[in-house]
């Protein structure tokens, strides 16, 4: 068997719909096989679900995912916003911050101000704690049930 | 022109705002309470704001918290999208105060239209027919005969105290008034403790039939043409076409008028809806006014061809009309059916996960919906999840095509109101247009 | 064997309904195998979600989806219909049918009737074998692949 | 009437025309191979007839088994819908002779457009324009100078032999012309081991223009407009639109004048269309006729408000068309994407089980797919899992709507071309209408 009839073999099979061909020799063993198998399986599952994306929650590249945050922390208590509004570490631009990280605060005490609508609401602790960490930047926007901090009950 | 809107709604509403915006090139803010952030309006907006818990006082009926939101992300105009505080006239005054354009009419339009009394006279002085009635007790049989007289008849007696058809007489003739208007007393004495009857003119078999308005800020008012919504249950519409099969030309380009004087009367500058009663004769009745946009809008759509929402943003932005009435072509027959959450028989709400959808496709069909597989349907909003609407050449090509849209829709996991409207669309006498706002309660399905 | 018969035996097997064909020589070890191999894989999960309403098989009430019956009879062979058509069991409206259960019927031997277009088609048995349950009844539309016949080889 | 139509295809179209049937209340038969017995239509179908195995040829293209399957099911009529069987005479003819209506032209008329050449003569006889050249080897330059002459510069010259666009020279003016045909006669010999060339006109960025024709039975033949398909990938046409935007009004009429007269002259007698090239200058020359619906028939269904597969169906039943030609309306602007299960760079297929699945929807927007959740695109038939649809006033509303309505489809499991026509929705060139036939050739999306 030369070239040429390999090329006519390959040819012949290639305008059938046979999907597999055998032939050996001295003398002949021929096995032809009709009709795909394997095709049906090529089925790659690219993705498991998640079959909706979702919208950033804010423009800003900084913020991080609300919904991130909790699992790392379940240990902390967290404090959420309760309006929607801007963060605000400080009573002014020019005054330290109401609390740092590490920092005990007492019951009732401000721990930032969530502005909206110009009016400045003073966030409260409820109980006595430590700060471990102020999640929001300084000016950033929050949305309702935000974290904003992650303290330790003392 | 506006940049970014905040989307004060959820649902299909709230997508529906978003997908005009996104066409428009206006980004879009979603807000929503803390069970809908899985919401597809949430997932498809440019940004999104948690603004409140579940229910919708401490969320989407949270002025402050929706004006934070749009402070926050930058917005330059809130859309309302319906119910929740789209007739909120105060509202759409602190938006303004705020800087923020509210994508609807004026408060002045909202507070004068929004008050039955109010309204009732301002479209009277307009020359708007409304339904002619005592509201208020008559005393006695020859006052009676004197007020039905001016009405005309057929004339109702109601009980002022009383409710749900009990102690009411239809009247048809003077000569039988005097007996009917004292079994009317004394029905209502029994029945309400009160004998106190009033007279109202009767509306036989009155359809709902109402004129969608398009008006700017520059005194510019059209009309689209209007809707037949009489497929009502205990007064909420369930099934809304476009136009009404039977009206006369006559009557609808009275009943046009009618609604563009109405809303010129109150300098209206926005999408909005004059409803109105139609009686067998085509007698037609100013109802209210609704300062929104609504739910069945997609019909007056499909068979103008114009897109309302992008409509009411461009004129909320303060461009004029891009249409003079003659402009405007009615072209087929549209039909919507509202699909809720709900058992097809008892209507009662089914909240649950949805489990397997499919939506129909093809020429003329339309869905609006903002649900998806494996979406919950939550138990603490409205039950609609979705509207599907077809458009066709004639009313009885677009009620098959109705039919077989419906048969293509697969919503699994949840009861849906999908065989209700099977039921309808097979319907002998919805086929033929016999339907009236009685037609549900009268008709076995 | 050269090219040309290579030629010849592919151009059959295609045009046939013979799914796989071996050939060994000297002296002669052929194996043929019919019906299509991929179907198995058609089989697939009988739908695990169940989305979609299934339109009936022809309207026809008395039809048994075809589907169902292999499951319960995997022990019998199966001798499916080559082609839609309309089952007769017999050769004329008078005359008794082909076969009937508990015949044993020889290779060749014809078992019943499909008509298409007017054209009636002999189905024959492959092989030696015992009617257990002719599947289909008299008259009977068929679809390509629905069981006729079980029966066992003897 | 037709009562029963058995539907000789697969996939959306075969869905398409189920669709139709239910809406004229005609019953469905779907025939399909074994690998397509969960196919949507099969399950949508009032009755379905399992015909052969999965190779075409055993079964879509399998004429008996289709006919026993009418046969057996006591179908009155077929349906052929595009590719498969639908463009081949004998069938049409042993379909009539079976005593079913086939739902399509006459054989007769297919075959005289389906060749070439019988096609081209019709046509000339009938006046329409063909793109003028030799077709055959010119000899000498003076006998190329002479064609050219005839035929008008631009001329290209392309060797008999080639291909590829190896060894052609464009000329615009005789002067260059000796040049040229030596210079193409050695690159000829050179490449293709044969000098011979032959002459052509030359268009220069063609669009590739369609006309839609709707005929009867009676004699009466009308168009539906044009559609511009240029946008086209290995002469796949990808993306549709109708009608063509750069189209002067006075070109659109002579173009559906000359196509309703190439149809008027083979007696056609069902829905068609007839291919055009376009050039720069706006002349136009026939291609082909297409006897068949088309894959993009949606976007003259959306301008024109015409069911064009009821239209073919009514047709094939004996009715006389509804439509005069000066009741035919365009309104506004419609674009087709066809949605491939390919990868969206390499364009190789990408089989496999759909695993989510979203549809896009609200105004304008149409869907005609054949898939759902967890439905396996089969490695055996055309990639084409979906045609995306849309509908606005202008191209520029379409274009927008069409990529609000790609960034909403969720097709996952596999891969599609959706990111494909998502970057040409964003394309400058695109936007601005600058497309022909070469478009995605010379594009970096």
């Amino acid at each position: 068997m030369d070239i040429k009839d390999v090329k006519t073999l390959i040819k012949l099979v290639s305008e059938s719909d046979i999907s597999e061909f055998e032939l050996e020799n001295e003398d002949n063993r021929i096995f032809i096989k009709r009709g795909q198998t394997e095709i049906v399986q090529v089925a790659a599952p690219v993705q498991a679900t998640a079959a909706m994306p979702a919208a950033p929650a804010f423009a800003a590249p900084a913020v991080a995912p609300a919904a991130a945050a909790p699992a790392v922390n379940d240990k902390y208590e967290k404090i959420k916003s309760p309006i929607v509004g801007t963060f605000y570490a400080a009573p002014s631009p020019d005054s330290p911050p109401y609390v740092k990280v590490g920092d005990i605060v007492g019951a009732g005490q401000t721990l930032c101000i969530v502005e909206a609508m110009k009016l400045m609401n003073e966030i409260e602790a409820e109980f006595k704690c430590k700060v471990v960490e102020v999640v929001k930047a300084n000016a950033e926007p929050v949305e309702y049930g935000d974290i904003l901090f992650l303290v330790e009950k003392v | 022109m506006i940049h970014k809107v905040v989307i004060a709604n959820r649902g299909e509403i709230a997508l529906r705002i978003l997908r005009a915006c996104k066409e428009l090139g206006i980004k879009t803010v979603a807000v929503h309470s803390t069970v809908d952030s899985e919401a597809l309006h949430v997932k498809l907006a440019d940004q999104s704001v948690c603004i409140g818990p579940a229910p919708s006082i401490d969320s989407y009926l949270n002025m402050k918290a929706i004006l934070s939101a749009a402070e926050v992300t930058d917005a330059d105009a809130i859309h309302p999208g319906y119910g929740f505080l789209s007739e909120n006239a105060e509202f759409a005054e602190i938006c303004n105060n705020c800087g923020l354009t509210f994508i609807g009419p004026t408060a002045e339009n909202m507070r004068l239209m929004g008050d039955k009394i109010s309204a009732r006279q301002t479209v009277t002085a307009a020359g708007v027919p409304i339904l002619p009635g005592t509201k208020s007790g008559v005393p006695s049989v020859d006052e009676a005969i004197k007020i039905a007289g001016e009405i005309g008849y057929p004339v109702i007696i109601k009980a002022t105290a009383g409710g749900g058809g009990r102690g009411m007489k239809i009247v048809h003739a003077p000569t039988s008034l005097p007996n009917a208007f004292a079994a009317a007393r004394s029905e209502a004495q029994a029945g309400f403790g009160n004998p106190e009857v009033y007279i109202e003119k009767y509306c036989e078999r009155p359809r709902h039939v109402e004129i969608q308005i398009l008006a700017d800020k520059h005194g510019n008012v059209i009309h689209l043409g209007e809707r037949d919504c009489s497929i009502q249950r205990r007064h909420q519409k369930l099934i809304e076409e476009a136009p009404c099969s039977i009206l006369p030309d006559e009557v609808r380009r009275k009943m046009g008028d009618c609604a563009v004087a109405a809303a010129k009367a109150v300098n209206y500058s926005s999408v909005g809806t004059i409803e109105f009663l139609l009686d067998a004769d085509y007698n037609f009745y100013f109802m209210e006014m609704n300062t929104r946009v609504q739910v069945e809008h997609p019909v007056t759509e499909m068979i103008t061809g114009i897109d309302i929402i992008k409509e009411q943003i461009m004129s909320a932005a303060g461009h004029p009309l891009r249409f003079k009435q003659e402009d405007i072509k009615i072209n087929g027959h549209a039909i919507e059916c509202r699909i809720n959450a709900e058992d097809p028989e008892k209507f009662t709400p089914c909240p649950g996960k949805i489990d397997g959808y499919h939506t129909p496709g093809g020429l003329g069909v339309r869905v609006d919906s903002a649900v998806y597989d494996q979406y919950k349907v939550l138990p603490h909003y409205d039950s609609m999840i979705a509207k599907l609407i077809v458009h066709a050449e004639t009313r009885e090509e677009a009620i098959k095509r109705m039919a077989r849209a419906l048969d293509e829709y697969i919503i699994e996991g949840i009861k849906t109101t999908i065989p209700f409207h099977q039921r309808v669309m097979n319907n002998r006498e919805f086929i033929e247009g016999n339907i009236d706002t009685g037609f549900l309660e009268r008709t076995k399905l």
